[in-house]
Order: structure tokens, then C-alpha cells, then sequence
């Protein structure tokens, strides 16, 4: 099957991307057919035979299995093209496999192409230079491994969510929350599952901007389908329309970065525009600094929306109304990666200046997260504030220059997280949809496996040794301190880090000693509960052995010696250094570089030491939640959501009601009508009917008034005519 | 010792010309109104045919634009009848005055 | 004295006159068809007495045998009751009084003023196209070279007359009339009786 | 006749004299034979009814019609109190002056023609057109429904076969090419297959289309609706009686005349007799021969007249609606086929093969009349059966 692609190895990954529209094609015809005949049964004898074999929920079963089945055989053939790519790359880090065919071409129309050829000039009118859009792909190193990561990921929660919606597959499901019976929904899920994971990689191997906002676009849909999933329930209708507008807000500054890249350097292919936009002065192309700096600025903007950076962060905690899985596939693996990633893709476009700007948005992203983290109670807005969280150290990462360290870090975030997630989703189903960490306590004589990958992932989220989470925030934080050392004045991008390591900490510990340890709290929870079968659990083991070890390398306790770092390193020779992480004081860190591993040991067993005094022994219900001033301010999310609906939506509908008011006019109220534009309007209308009134009635309906007028006018027009013949 | 040229008929004509139209004013009936418009047109054939027999250059056209306006008249008596009849045939009446329903 | 034609002359403009004024003055419709038929054949004669016999003859024809005997079919078939009066009130009568006489006066007046064209004495019997001429004019073969030909209106009258008239005959054609075959009496629409006016013109 | 008295009167007057000097001779003429003609229907009616008609007054009751005259001068002048006075007197003087007319442009001889118009057959034709009206007025102020009935039927009849009638008429027209009857008469001089209706197949059958319509237009034999006796009495003239209703019966018998002359003018040669090849005026002066010309034209015509007594007194009345769907839907479409079918053959059929068909269509209808003159003048059988009428009758039996 190689030498099928031995030519051109990249089109293996093309296949890749569109496979799984396969499942998701059969999987609607099927569901096409099922609801045809169930609504033609009682009219054709072949309707209702087919509608008995199509209604038993095995046809749900069997369409997930091959959904599976479909992912798993991606992950292979990732795991192939990445082993690949490497080999290939092998020597200079920078070779990628590209291939483009023409999309769109705007030409501008050739010169005279109207006139048609007059005897003067027989030859055809000279074709000016033609603009095209080429569609393609460009699949370099760091694509080929997270592509390798986002279809390990996917697989596995395409494995878990079978488990996870099982009680979807019944013919009449009762939704307690969204007050109604409705029909099972497997099969629609993963239709759009199917749809959002061919989305992600054709996001991830698009060659130009215009694909890779198509995609984005696609993502952004895919995510409101799969948020409003229990539809009925009114919060997860807000959830999707909250978490689609914020995603438009920060797209319309993805398409502003991306008609200015069109209408000034009249190319959209990310490799021509790395290669123009790296050199820094844009003289040649007559654009100035400050067009360069917008561009990035757009670029960045997408990403703030896409991956729930500080300004634009509010929606992803409210995407937990989603089921787990959807929030363990997309609100933390892959979607809220693929700004960072699409930043990591364009590094070279980036002038420092913008990179500043994402430092700080990433380190002031990371703290506020982390803070709002601690006082939550539901298992799933704390898992949400912790992705938050960690995607502020990527893009802090990013902004001080750490282009490896913060695509080793998204890696390795992806996985633990997303066991994480799998984790609290087998939690709530087997405590039926119970979320509140207050209801739980002491699941781990209950739960065995769930709770001992839950600490796997705790520990390497709180960057314990030797577990994937220390090796990426070592390199994060190894250089944001030397930010901090070289230029005092940014000592914020080097302090705030190291702080909410320790926070880190202690909220994930907090959430697992809630969760698993302790004594029960409410005793009919507790009782209900039993560990998941083997279809969610298979899923968490293997993404817990991924959690431990993705980050190894040799010697093991040496965090700079990670394999994977060291690939994703090699390609950073690409990208031009940021200013920042230069200087003598970093010189003077790389050989003291076991004082920070110490001072990160120290903050992280810190927090741990608070979280084991506060919660280790199973503290009573009420303890579990201060209720002073500073945790309201802190569950509110720093007040985000109140700021946007008194500062924008309030205001904004206002305004747009005074509008309705001034257009639409007075109703039955009376009011003066000039106020209104349909006032004026009908104002205009009865003043014309008004003057008509009178000359209405000239007419009379008798025809001899109409003659006698008729007779006096030609009467009076001869006498005129005849005083002017006397002259 | 008056001379029959142009001017007398002239004149005859417009006498008649105003005859047709106090027929038209005072008569309530539709055919009376009919009938005025009779005579107007009588008054213009009869301008016509004396335009042709005292204009040479006006001969032949004279007498053509005549028959013209004859034949029109005999159409548009058809017609004003059929009508009439119509009239009377829903209003039992054809008194001008009480077909006044296209007032304004 | 006179000549022959002037005495002709008078006899025909006289009997015309007359028989118009009749027609304004008489109260009852058939009455005023009548003056109107002595008014036509008047006309006809001093179409004769100009020498245009084809169309004396062709006024006869179509006008008193067709057109008038259209309209004294259309007053016997709308025989006005009893009670209906036929002409207007007096303010009637007086604002078309001043109307005509008015008219007259003016027309008059502007005539005169304008007759400066005085017609030649030409005599009656001179050349006077026939009805040859007539003829071919309306078949567009003109006799003089700048004579433009007729064919066109000809065409046009002739194809003008026949739609009017089988309108006119559609549109009188017998009408069952639902109320009628119901037994049920004819309706008479009451006139809205305006409010304002009275006795108006 | 108009120089001859211009040599002794005023100039003004000299065109009065010979105008009134033709008028009383037309209307002497018309009085004439109107009392000729009635006495002659009589006769005929008799005669066809096997019965002798009018013989006490004068030697073959010749004098009848003139003592009918007198008892209707005498008799009172009565009008209907509902009738509308004026109308009702002036309604005969409309239908007789109509008919008066119609004889002003009517020849009796090459000269002797009350005025001879250019357009004389059109004036004719417009002039009894007017008469119409004259039937109107009578049927509506004499104030009584039958006549009122009786008027209107007769107007839409007379109104409607004129159409037929003039189309006929313009057959001959388009083939003389003027309208003057003079000059029309004066084409169908020499023998007989010279006249006209033997010109064509299309002017044979126009004749007698022509023929049917005129006495349709004068309300007389089988379309004499409006004085259907059996249904409105008398039809418009019930309520006339005396000077008035014989005003009407003038108007008719003279528009009778008119008509038939007409037809003779315009279909069968005129004054000309047929086998005389010269001028008769050559033969016997002009005096003379004018007015031989003329008791030829006028005895051609009483024949015509004498077959409209004929077709009287042999055919059934017609219903109203009969006359008018037969005018409308048989006699318009067949004269303007004949006048299409005249017009084409003047194009297209050479002058000798014209010839030799004017030949045969004079020998075939020559032999017709001779074959006819023989069937009626056969002695009749003397006896009839027992009991039974002699005559025509009495010939079936022996057949059957």
C-alpha cells in the first residue's frame, strides 16, 4: 500500500483527512432511509419492512463501530505518514511534502478582452497577470506528529462516547433535564463528530489561509451542533449560540489578517507568506510596519476567539453543556489547540512586538483562569477553567519564543487532559448525570480504574517528575524565567507562571480529593454508582500510558531531554528567535537549570500541601465552598460575564430597540407620528388623500356637468383665440 | 345681393355646430345626447364639403375625410346604442342623471 | 333679385337651421329623431347644391337610413316613462343658451376675422371630382402626382366599422335575464339622490 | 327639355319650369299606374283564384280602382286619440316623398329623364332608404302595439335586404363601370343575349337575387310581414284610413315600379327590345323613338310587377324570423359570392369563351320561356270530375 503513495507521500494524509466523511455519508443515507420509511410505513408494504429493520438500535451500534473502526485505521495510517515524515526529515527539518492544484483563478480581465479585434491588431489582447488561490497541502513535521496526536485522541473518544451515550440508543430516551421524550440521537452524533474530525485535519494540513479558515469555519459549526446536542435543555442552546458568536468575533479578525494578506502581497499560501513576512521590512512590497503588525494582530485575534484566550474566554466554560466527550474531543484536545497551532504554523509572520502582545494575553490568561479554577464546583467548569489555563502557558509559550516548547506542551496538554475529561465523563455516567463535586466523595472504593487514571492525569497536569506534564512546563517555564531575569521589566511574564503552577495544583488535587477521596457525601450517589464498563475504561488506561510517558526522553530526569521536544525543536531553526529569551542571564540559567526544577518542585508540593490539608481527609459538604467576597468574584469568572452583558449586550440592544422604535412609529399608543420614519411616511400619505378630497368632488358621475365644462373651456379658449386674431 | 361663398356655409356650419351642443347640454335622455353629437358632426361634414367645394386644392380631400367621418359616425351610433341598451337594461332608465355611478 | 342658387341656398340653410333648433327645442325624443331626419336631408341637399351628389347620396344612405334608424330604434327600445322629463330645468336650459349662443358668436367672429382667404368665384359646374376619383383616391392611385393615396385609412375604416359593430351587436345581444326567467320583477335602481344639488344642469 | 324652356323664361326660372313640369308628369305617372297596378292585382288575384275580380265598374272594371280613389278621398280624416298628431300626418308624406324621389333619377327613355344624375342607380338606392323611416314613424304614433310591431318588424326587414339588394346592384355597376343608368341602358343595346343578366352566370343568378330582395324591400308577396292581415291586422297603416293610407299605397305600388324598372335598367337591356339590331329613334325620329324606347322600358317593368303579383297570390307567408335569417344567412353570403364570382369573371374568362357562355345562357333561358308560355296557355280540359273544380286541379287526378 506504500508504494501507493511512495510517489507523493503526502496524499496518504489527504486520504487521511477525508475518510471519515465515509462513515458520516453512510451514516445519514441510513438515517435518511430509516426516517422515509418510519414516515411511510403504513403506505408501502417494502416501507414498513425496511422501518422494522431500521428502527432496533443495533443500527446505532453498527454505524458507531464503523465510525471506530474508520478512526482507528486513521491513527494507524497517521502513526505511518509521522514515522514517515521523520525518516524523510530526517536531515533538514524543514522539508514538508506540498502539492497544490488550482482552485480559484481571478484573473483581471486581459486588456481589451471586449473590444472584438479590429483589422489594426490581429493578436489576441495581452492576459494580464492572473491572481489564483491554490488548494493544497503542506504537511511538515510538527503537522505530521500533531496529526498523529489528534487521531490518537479521536479514536480513543470516538471508543469512549459509544460507552458514555449508550442510553441514547434506546428507541424513546427521557431527558430529565430537557423535560421531553425524544428519539435516541447516537447516530446523529456521530455524524457530526465524523464531520468536526475531518474539519480538524484539514485544518491542520492546509496549505493556504483561505483553507485554513474554511476549516475553522467548519470546526466552529461542528462545535455549536455537538454543544446544543441535548438540544431540548435550554442551557445548551445558550451554550452553542454564546460559544458560536464569541468564535465569529474573533474570526472576523482571521478575516481582516486575511484580506489584507490578499489585497497586499496577492497570496494566501502560508509558506509564500512566511517566507515574505519573515524578512521584516515589507519596503519592497510598499507596505508599512504598522500593516505587517495589523496582520499578525488579525491572525492572533482568530486565535484568542478559537482558543478562549483572555478577552474572548467566556464561552468555553459554558460549552460543558455539551456531553464529555464533545468536551474532552473538542473543548480540550483539539479545537482550542488549533489557534495555537495556527500561530505556531505562521511563527514567522509574527513581528516581536505581536509576540509581546500574545505573552501577555497567554500569562495574564493563565493566572485569571487558574484562580476561577479553585472555587468551582461542578467537575466539569473546573476541567473547562484548567484548558483555559494550560492554553495560556501555550501562548505565553509561543510569545516568548518557546515555539517547540509550546507545541511539545499542546501535545502533551492534549493528552491529559483529555483522560482528564474521559475521567469526569465516566464519573457523571455512572453517577447518571450527577456533576456537582459537593454530591461526590470517596468514588475510588467504587470506581478503582476511573480514579487511578484521574490521578495519572492529575499528577501530569500539576507537572509531577517523570510525567509528560513536568517535561513540557519545564521547557514553558524554564524560558519565561529567563524572560523574567533578562528584562526586569517583564518579570509579570516569569512570576505569574511559576504562581499558578502551584494552583495548578491545587485545584486538580482539590478536584481528585472531592471526586475519589474521603468518605461519601451523599450516601444515595455514592450507592448508585459502579465503575464503567470496558469501553470507557480502555480508553482512559491507554491515554493514561500516553500521559506518562509521551514526554520521556533519555536521561529520563533531565527535562530538556525530551524525544519529542527534541523533534519538535529541530524545526524551530525555522523561525527567527524572539529578542526575549536571549541575554547573559539565560546563558547563566542553561547551566544552573536544576534551580528552577527545584523552585517548580517546591510551589507544586506547596499547593499540594494546601489541597491534602483543605480536602485529603473528606471535608464536609459545606467546607468545600467558601462563601466570602473574593470566591463570589472568583466564581463569577472574574465578573467576565456580567462586564460583556452590561458593557455590550445590554447597551447594544437598547440602541437597537430605540431603532425599532424610531422606524416602526408609535403603535396603538398614538404618539406624535413625526417621530417615527413610518410616521412620516403616512403622514405624507394622508396629506395627499386630504388635498384630494376636494377635488374628489368635482366629480360629479353626471355627464352633462363633464359636456357644460367641456363647452365652457372651448368657449373661453375661442374668445381668447379671437381677441388675438383682432390684432 | 349676398353671394354663396365659404363664409355663409362657414357660418351655417357653426350655427349648427352650437345647435349640437345645446342639444348635448340640455337633453337628459342618452339619445338626445346622441343625436347632438349627430348634429356636431353634420356641422363639421357640412365645413368639410364646402371647404372642398370652394378650396381647389382642397378637393378630393374634402369629400374623403366626409365619408370618413360618416362612417365613424355611423360606428359610434352602433356603438353608443349598444351601450344605451345595456344601460337601460340594468337601470331601466336612460336618464342622464341617474347614471352618475363613476362619481369620484 | 336673388339668383337661383342663392334662393336655393336660403331655402336649404333655412330648413336646416330650423329643423336643428327643433331638434334642441322638442320634448319628446322622437319628435327630435324626426327634425333630426329633415336636418340630415337638408345637409344632404346642400351636399347636392355643392355639387358633391356621391355624397348627398352616400348621407342619405348611411346616415338617415342606417344611423338615424338606429337611433329611433334605440328611443322606441328605451321608451322613457311618463313621468321622466326628457329636457334639463330651466338653469338648464339657460347656462346651454349661453353656451351655444356664445359659441356661435365667437365662431363667427373668428371666421370672419380669418376669412382673408377669399374664395375665387369659381363656378359650381367646374371640374368636381365624381365618384371615380373619389374611388381610386381611396384605393391609393392617386390621379395628380402630389394627390397622396388613401389606401391606408380606407383599409383602416373599413376594418374600424366592422369590429364596431360586431361589439355593438355582442354587446346588445339578448341577455337572459336571470331575474326575468325567475319570474322575478325587474329591479329599478333608485339614483342616490345627492344631497347638495337640486335641480341641477 | 331644359334649353327648350330656358329660351322663354327669366334665368332663374328657367331650370324651375322643367323641374316642375317633370314633377307632375312623375307624379301623374306614379298616380297612374298606382291605379293601374291596383286594378291589375285584383285581376291577377283573380284570375288566379279562378275567379273573375272586379267587373261592374267601368268595362272590365277598369273604373274599380278609380272609385276606390274617390271613396277614399271622401272618407273622414281619422286619427287615434293615443297617436301622436304631428307624426301621424307626417308619416305617409315621408314614405311617399321617399318613393317620389327615387323616380327623379329614373330614365323611361334616352332623354327623357327627370334629371340626369351621374350616380343615379346609387341615388335611387339611398333615396328608398329613407323610406324606411316613413314605415317607422307610421308603426310608432299610431299608438297602437300592432303597429308599433308591425313598424319595427317592417323597418329590420327593409333596413336588412337592402344590403343584399345593393350588392346586387353593384354587380352590374362593376361591369358597366358607371353608376349613370342611361349610360347603362345604352350598353344592352342590340339583341337580347346583349343584356347584361346574359353576361355572366353570375349576373343571371344576381338578377333574380336582385329580384327577390327589391320585393322584400317593398314589403311585398311572400315577405309582406308588416300588414300580415292574420297576425297584426293591418301592420303600420291599421290605423290609417282615406287619403292617408292611399298615400302609402301609392308610395308602395311606386316604389314597385321603381324597382322593377330598376331591374330592367340595370339586367335586362334597358329600353332596348331585344331583336330590333338599330336605333329605334333612327327608325322613326327622335321623338318617336323616345317614346317608344319608354313603352318598352315601362311594359318590361309591368311584366316584372306582373311576376311579383304572381309570386303574391302563389307562395306562403314567411315568418319573421325566416326573412331575416334568410336575408342574413342565404342572400347576404350568395350576392357576395355573385358579386366576387362577376368581379373574377370580368379578370379571368376571355371575351370569345365570354361570348359563346352569353350565347348559350340566352338560348337556354329563351327556350325556358317558350317551354313555360306553352305549359300555362294549354286549353284546359273542358269537364272536371262531378263536383269538382275544373282547371289545374283536375289535371292530377287523371296523372295520379
Amino acid at each position: 500500500m506504500t508504494d501507493l503513495f511512495s510517489d507523493q507521500p503526502g496524499r496518504l494524509y489527504v486520504v487521511a483527512t477525508f475518510l471519515p466523511l465515509l462513515p458520516a455519508a453512510i451514516l445519514i443515507i441510513l438515517g435518511g432511509c430509516r426516517h422515509l420509511s418510519r414516515s411511510a410505513r403504513e403506505v408501502s408494504q417494502m416501507a414498513s419492512w425496511l422501518d422494522r429493520r431500521l428502527r432496533s438500535p443495533e443500527v446505532d451500534r453498527w454505524g458507531a463501530w464503523l465510525s471506530i473502526a474508520v478512526m482507528l485505521l486513521i491513527a494507524g495510517m497517521s502513526i505511518l505518514g509521522m514515522a514517515e515524515m521523520l525518516e524523510f526529515s530526517q536531515t533538514d527539518p524543514s522539508r514538508a511534502w506540498t502539492e497544490t492544484v488550482e482552485w480559484i483563478r481571478i484573473g483581471a480581465t486581459p486588456a481589451g478582452a471586449f473590444e472584438h479585434p479590429t483589422e489594426g491588431n490581429t493578436e489576441l489582447p495581452k492576459v494580464s497577470e492572473i491572481q489564483v488561490i491554490a488548494f493544497g497541502y503542506w504537511i511538515d513535521r510538527t503537522c505530521a506528529i500533531l496529526f498523529a496526536m489528534v487521531a490518537i485522541v479521536s479514536s480513543m473518544i470516538f471508543l469512549f462516547s459509544l460507552g458514555y451515550l449508550d442510553d441514547e440508543l434506546g428507541l424513546e430516551v427521557e431527558d430529565h433535564l430537557g423535560h421531553c421524550r425524544r428519539r435516541g440521537r447516537l447516530m446523529h452524533f456521530y455524524v457530526v463528530l465524523n464531520l468536526f474530525v475531518f474539519a480538524m485535519f484539514h485544518l491542520l494540513i492546509a496549505v493556504n489561509l483561505l483553507q485554513v479558515f474554511m476549516s475553522w469555519e467548519l470546526v466552529g459549526v461542528c462545535s455549536y451542533f455537538l454543544i446544543s446536542f441535548y438540544g431540548e435543555r435550554p442551557e445548551a442552546g445558550w451554550a452553542a449560540n454564546k460559544a458560536f458568536i464569541v468564535n465569529r468575533v474573533g474570526d472576523a479578525g482571521f478575516l481582516v489578517a486575511l484580506a489584507m494578506a490578499w489585497t497586499g502581497l496577492q497570496t494566501l499560501s502560508i509558506p509564500a507568506l512566511n517566507g515574505i513576512l519573515s524578512r521584516g521590512d515589507l519596503s519592497a512590497e510598499g507596505l508599512s510596519s504598522t500593516w505587517h503588525f495589523c496582520l499578525a494582530l488579525g491572525l492572533f485575534l482568530g486565535c484568542v476567539g478559537k482558543s478562549a484566550q483572555i478577552p474572548l474566554q467566556v464561552w468555553l466554560p459554558d460549552a460543558m453543556a455539551g456531553p464529555t466527550p464533545v468536551s474532552a474531543l473538542i473543548h480540550a484536545a483539539t479545537m482550542v489547540a488549533a489557534g495555537v497551532y495556527l500561530i505556531a504554523r505562521c511563527y514567522p509572520m509574527f513581528p516581536a512586538e505581536v509576540l509581546l502582545v500574545i505573552a501577555y494575553t497567554g500569562c495574564f490568561t493563565l493566572f485569571v483562569a487558574a484562580t476561577v479554577a479553585c472555587v468551582q464546583t461542578d467537575i466539569k467548569k473546573v476541567l473547562a477553567y484548567s484548558t483555559v489555563s494550560q492554553l495560556g502557558y501555550m501562548m505565553l509559550a509561543l510569545g516568548v519564543g518557546g515555539l517547540s516548547a509550546g507545541l511539545f506542551h499542546l501535545l502533551t496538554h492534549a493528552f491529559f487532559k483529555a483522560l482528564l475529561f474521559l475521567g469526569a465523563g465516566s464519573v457523571i455516567h455512572a453517577l447518571h448525570h450527577e456533576q456537582d463535586l459537593r454530591a461526590m466523595g470517596g468514588l475510588r472504593q467504587r470506581m478503582p480504574i476511573t480514579a487511578a487514571t484521574m490521578l495519572v492525569g492529575v499528577l501530569a497536569i500539576s507537572g509531577m517528575p517523570f510525567f509528560s506534564g513536568w517535561y513540557s512546563k519545564e521547557a514553558i517555564l524554564d524560558r519565561a524565567t529567563r524572560v523574567m531575569l533578562n528584562e526586569p521589566q517583564h518579570f509579570l511574564l516569569g512570576f505569574l507562571p511559576l504562581l499558578t503552577a502551584g494552583l495548578t495544583v491545587y485545584y486538580m488535587f482539590r478536584l481528585w480529593f472531592l471526586a475519589f477521596a474521603g468518605s461519601p457525601r451523599h450516601r444515595s450517589v455514592f450507592e448508585q454508582s459502579q465503575e464503567s464498563p470496558w469501553v470507557m475504561t480502555v480508553p482512559l488506561l491507554v491515554l493514561s500510558v500516553f500521559s506518562l510517558g509521551v514526554g520521556w526522553g533519555w536521561p529520563i530526569w533531565e527535562p530538556g531531554e525530551s524525544i519529542v521536544l527534541h523533534l519538535l525543536a529541530a524545526s524551530e531553526s525555522l523561525g527567527h528567535d524572539s529578542p526575549l529569551s536571549a541575554g547573559q542571564a539565560a546563558a547563566w540559567l542553561h547551566e544552573h537549570h536544576g534551580v528552577l526544577a527545584l523552585v517548580t518542585a517546591g510551589i507544586g508540593a506547596c499547593g499540594f500541601a494546601v489541597a491534602y490539608w483543605r480536602f485529603g481527609r473528606g471535608a464536609p459538604v459545606m467546607a468545600t465552598v467558601t462563601t466570602g467576597g473574593m470566591s463570589r468574584f472568583l466564581q463569577q469568572g472574574w465578573y467576565f460575564d456580567a462586564v460583556y452583558e452590561a458593557g455590550i449586550r445590554q447597551p447594544f440592544q437598547a440602541f437597537t430597540l430605540a431603532a425599532a422604535r424610531f422606524d416602526k412609529g408609535p403603535d396603538d399608543r398614538g404618539g406624535a407620528s413625526w417621530k417615527s420614519v413610518d410616521g412620516w411616511g403616512n403622514s405624507i400619505g394622508e396629506w395627499i388623500v386630504r388635498s384630494a378630497r376636494p377635488v374628489r368632488r368635482w366629480q360629479t358621475g353626471r355627464i352633462r356637468g363633464y359636456v357644460a365644462i367641456l363647452g365652457l373651456t372651448v368657449v373661453g379658449m375661442l374668445g381668447m383665440l379671437a381677441i388675438l386674431m383682432r390684432s | 345681393m349676398i353671394v354663396v361663398d365659404l363664409s355663409a356655409f362657414l357660418v351655417l356650419s357653426a350655427f349648427l355646430f352650437s345647435c349640437g351642443i345645446a342639444c348635448i347640454a340640455t337633453k337628459r335622455n342618452a339619445i338626445g345626447i346622441l343625436i347632438g353629437v349627430e348634429l356636431v358632426l353634420n356641422a363639421a361634414n357640412l365645413n368639410f364639403v364646402a371647404a372642398a367645394r370652394y378650396l381647389p386644392s382642397f378637393r378630393l380631400e374634402g369629400q374623403i375625410f366626409a365619408i370618413m367621418v360618416i362612417v365613424m359616425a355611423a360606428a359610434e351610433a352602433a356603438v353608443a346604442l349598444a351601450i344605451f341598451l345595456n344601460f337601460y337594461h340594468t337601470h331601466t332608465t336612460i336618464d342622464v342623471e341617474s347614471a352618475s355611478d363613476l362619481q369620484g | 333679385m336673388m339668383s337661383f342658387e342663392t334662393v336655393m341656398f336660403v331655402i336649404l340653410a333655412t330648413l336646416t337651421g330650423g329643423s336643428s333648433v327643433a331638434v334642441v327645442l322638442s320634448r319628446q325624443m322622437v319628435r327630435a329623431a324626426v327634425w333630426l331626419l329633415i336636418t340630415l336631408i337638408g345637409v344632404s341637399g346642400l351636399y347636392f347644391y355643392l355639387g358633391a351628389e356621391f355624397l348627398g347620396a352616400t348621407q342619405l344612405i348611411v346616415y338617415v337610413g342606417g344611423t338615424l334608424v338606429l337611433v329611433v330604434f334605440g328611443v322606441m327600445l328605451t321608451e322613457p316613462g311618463k313621468t321622466e322629463r326628457v329636457t334639463v330645468g330651466p338653469t338648464g336650459w339657460c347656462l346651454a343658451g349661453f353656451l351655444s349662443a356664445s359659441m356661435f358668436f365667437l365662431l363667427v367672429l373668428v371666421m370672419l376675422n380669418s376669412g382673408k382667404s377669399s374664395s375665387p368665384a369659381v363656378d359650381k359646374a367646374t371640374e368636381w371630382p365624381g365618384v371615380g376619383p373619389i374611388g381610386l383616391a381611396f384605393l391609393g392611385l392617386p390621379q395628380s402626382p402630389n394627390q397622396p393615396g388613401y389606401l391606408l385609412p380606407f383599409e383602416l375604416i373599413s376594418v374600424h366599422l366592422l369590429v364596431v359593430l360586431i361589439g355593438a351587436a355582442y354587446l346588445a345581444r339578448a341577455k337572459r335575464k336571470p331575474a326575468s326567467e325567475a319570474g322575478g320583477t325587474v329591479v329599478r335602481v333608485e339614483p342616490v339622490p345627492d344631497a347638495g344639488e337640486g335641480e341641477s344642469l | 327639355m331644359a334649353e327648350w324652356f330656358s329660351s322663354w323664361l327669366p334665368n332663374g326660372l328657367a331650370i324651375l319650369g322643367p323641374a316642375f313640369v317633370s314633377a307632375v308628369l312623375v307624379v301623374s305617372f306614379i298616380g297612374g299606374s298606382a291605379l293601374l297596378l291596383i286594378w291589375a292585382e285584383r285581376k291577377v288575384a283573380g284570375r288566379m283564384q279562378d275567379r273573375l275580380g272586379p267587373t261592374r265598374v267601368g268595362p272590365v272594371g277598369l273604373l274599380q280602382s278609380i272609385a276606390d280613389g274617390i271613396k277614399l278621398i271622401t272618407k273622414e280624416d281619422v286619427a287615434p286619440a293615443a297617436a301622436d298628431r304631428f307624426l301621424f300626418r307626417f308619416a305617409p308624406y315621408v314614405a311617399f316623398c321617399a318613393t317620389f324621389c327615387a323616380f327623379i333619377a329614373l330614365p323611361f327613355a334616352p332623354e327623357i329623364v327627370p334629371w340626369d344624375l351621374s350616380i343615379g342607380v346609387f341615388f335611387v338606392l339611398a333615396v328608398m332608404a329613407t323610406e324606411v323611416f316613413g314605415v317607422l314613424l307610421a308603426g310608432y304614433s299610431s299608438g297602437n302595439k300592432w303597429s308599433m310591431f308591425g313598424g319595427i318588424r317592417e323597418a329590420a326587414q327593409v333596413v336588412s335586404y337592402e344590403v343584399p339588394r345593393s350588392l346586387c346592384v353593384i354587380v352590374p355597376v362593376a361591369i358597366a363601370g358607371t353608376l349613370s343608368p342611361t349610360e347603362m341602358a345604352e350598353q344592352q343595346a342590340g339583341f337580347f343575349w346583349n343584356w347584361r343578366i346574359f353576361h355572366d352566370p353570375f349576373t343571371f343568378l344576381a338578377f333574380f337575387v336582385f329580384f327577390i330582395t327589391a320585393t322584400a324591400s317593398c314589403k311585398r308577396a311572400p315577405f309582406d310581414l308588416a300588414e300580415a292581415e292574420s297576425e297584426l291586422v293591418a301592420g303600420f297603416h291599421t290605423e290609417y284610413s282615406g287619403i292617408r293610407w292611399s298615400y302609402f299605397f301609392m308610395a308602395e305600388y311606386g316604389s314597385m315600379y321603381a324597382v322593377s324598372a330598376l331591374a330592367c335598367l340595370l339586367y335586362l337591356g334597358g329600353w332596348h327590345p331585344g331583336f330590333l339590331p338599330m336605333d329605334l329613334r333612327d327608325l322613326v325620329g327622335a321623338w318617336l323613338g323616345n317614346i317608344g324606347y319608354g313603352c318598352i322600358l315601362v311594359g318590361k317593368s309591368y311584366c316584372l310587377i306582373f311576376v311579383m303579383m304572381w309570386m303574391r297570390w302563389s307562395l306562403p307567408r314567411l315568418r319573421i324570423d325566416q326573412v331575416m335569417t334568410s336575408c342574413l344567412k342565404y342572400f347576404l353570403p350568395i350576392s357576395c359570392g355573385l358579386l366576387f364570382g362577376a368581379c373574377m369573371w370580368l379578370l379571368t374568362v376571355p371575351s370569345h369563351w365570354a361570348a359563346v357562355v352569353r350565347l348559350i345562357l340566352a338560348a337556354a333561358s329563351l327556350i325556358g320561356m317558350v317551354v313555360m308560355g306553352v305549359m300555362l296557355l294549354r286549353p284546359l280540359p273542358a269537364e272536371g270530375q262531378h263536383g269538382q273544380l275544373a282547371g289545374v286541379w283536375s289535371r292530377q287526378e287523371t296523372v295520379s
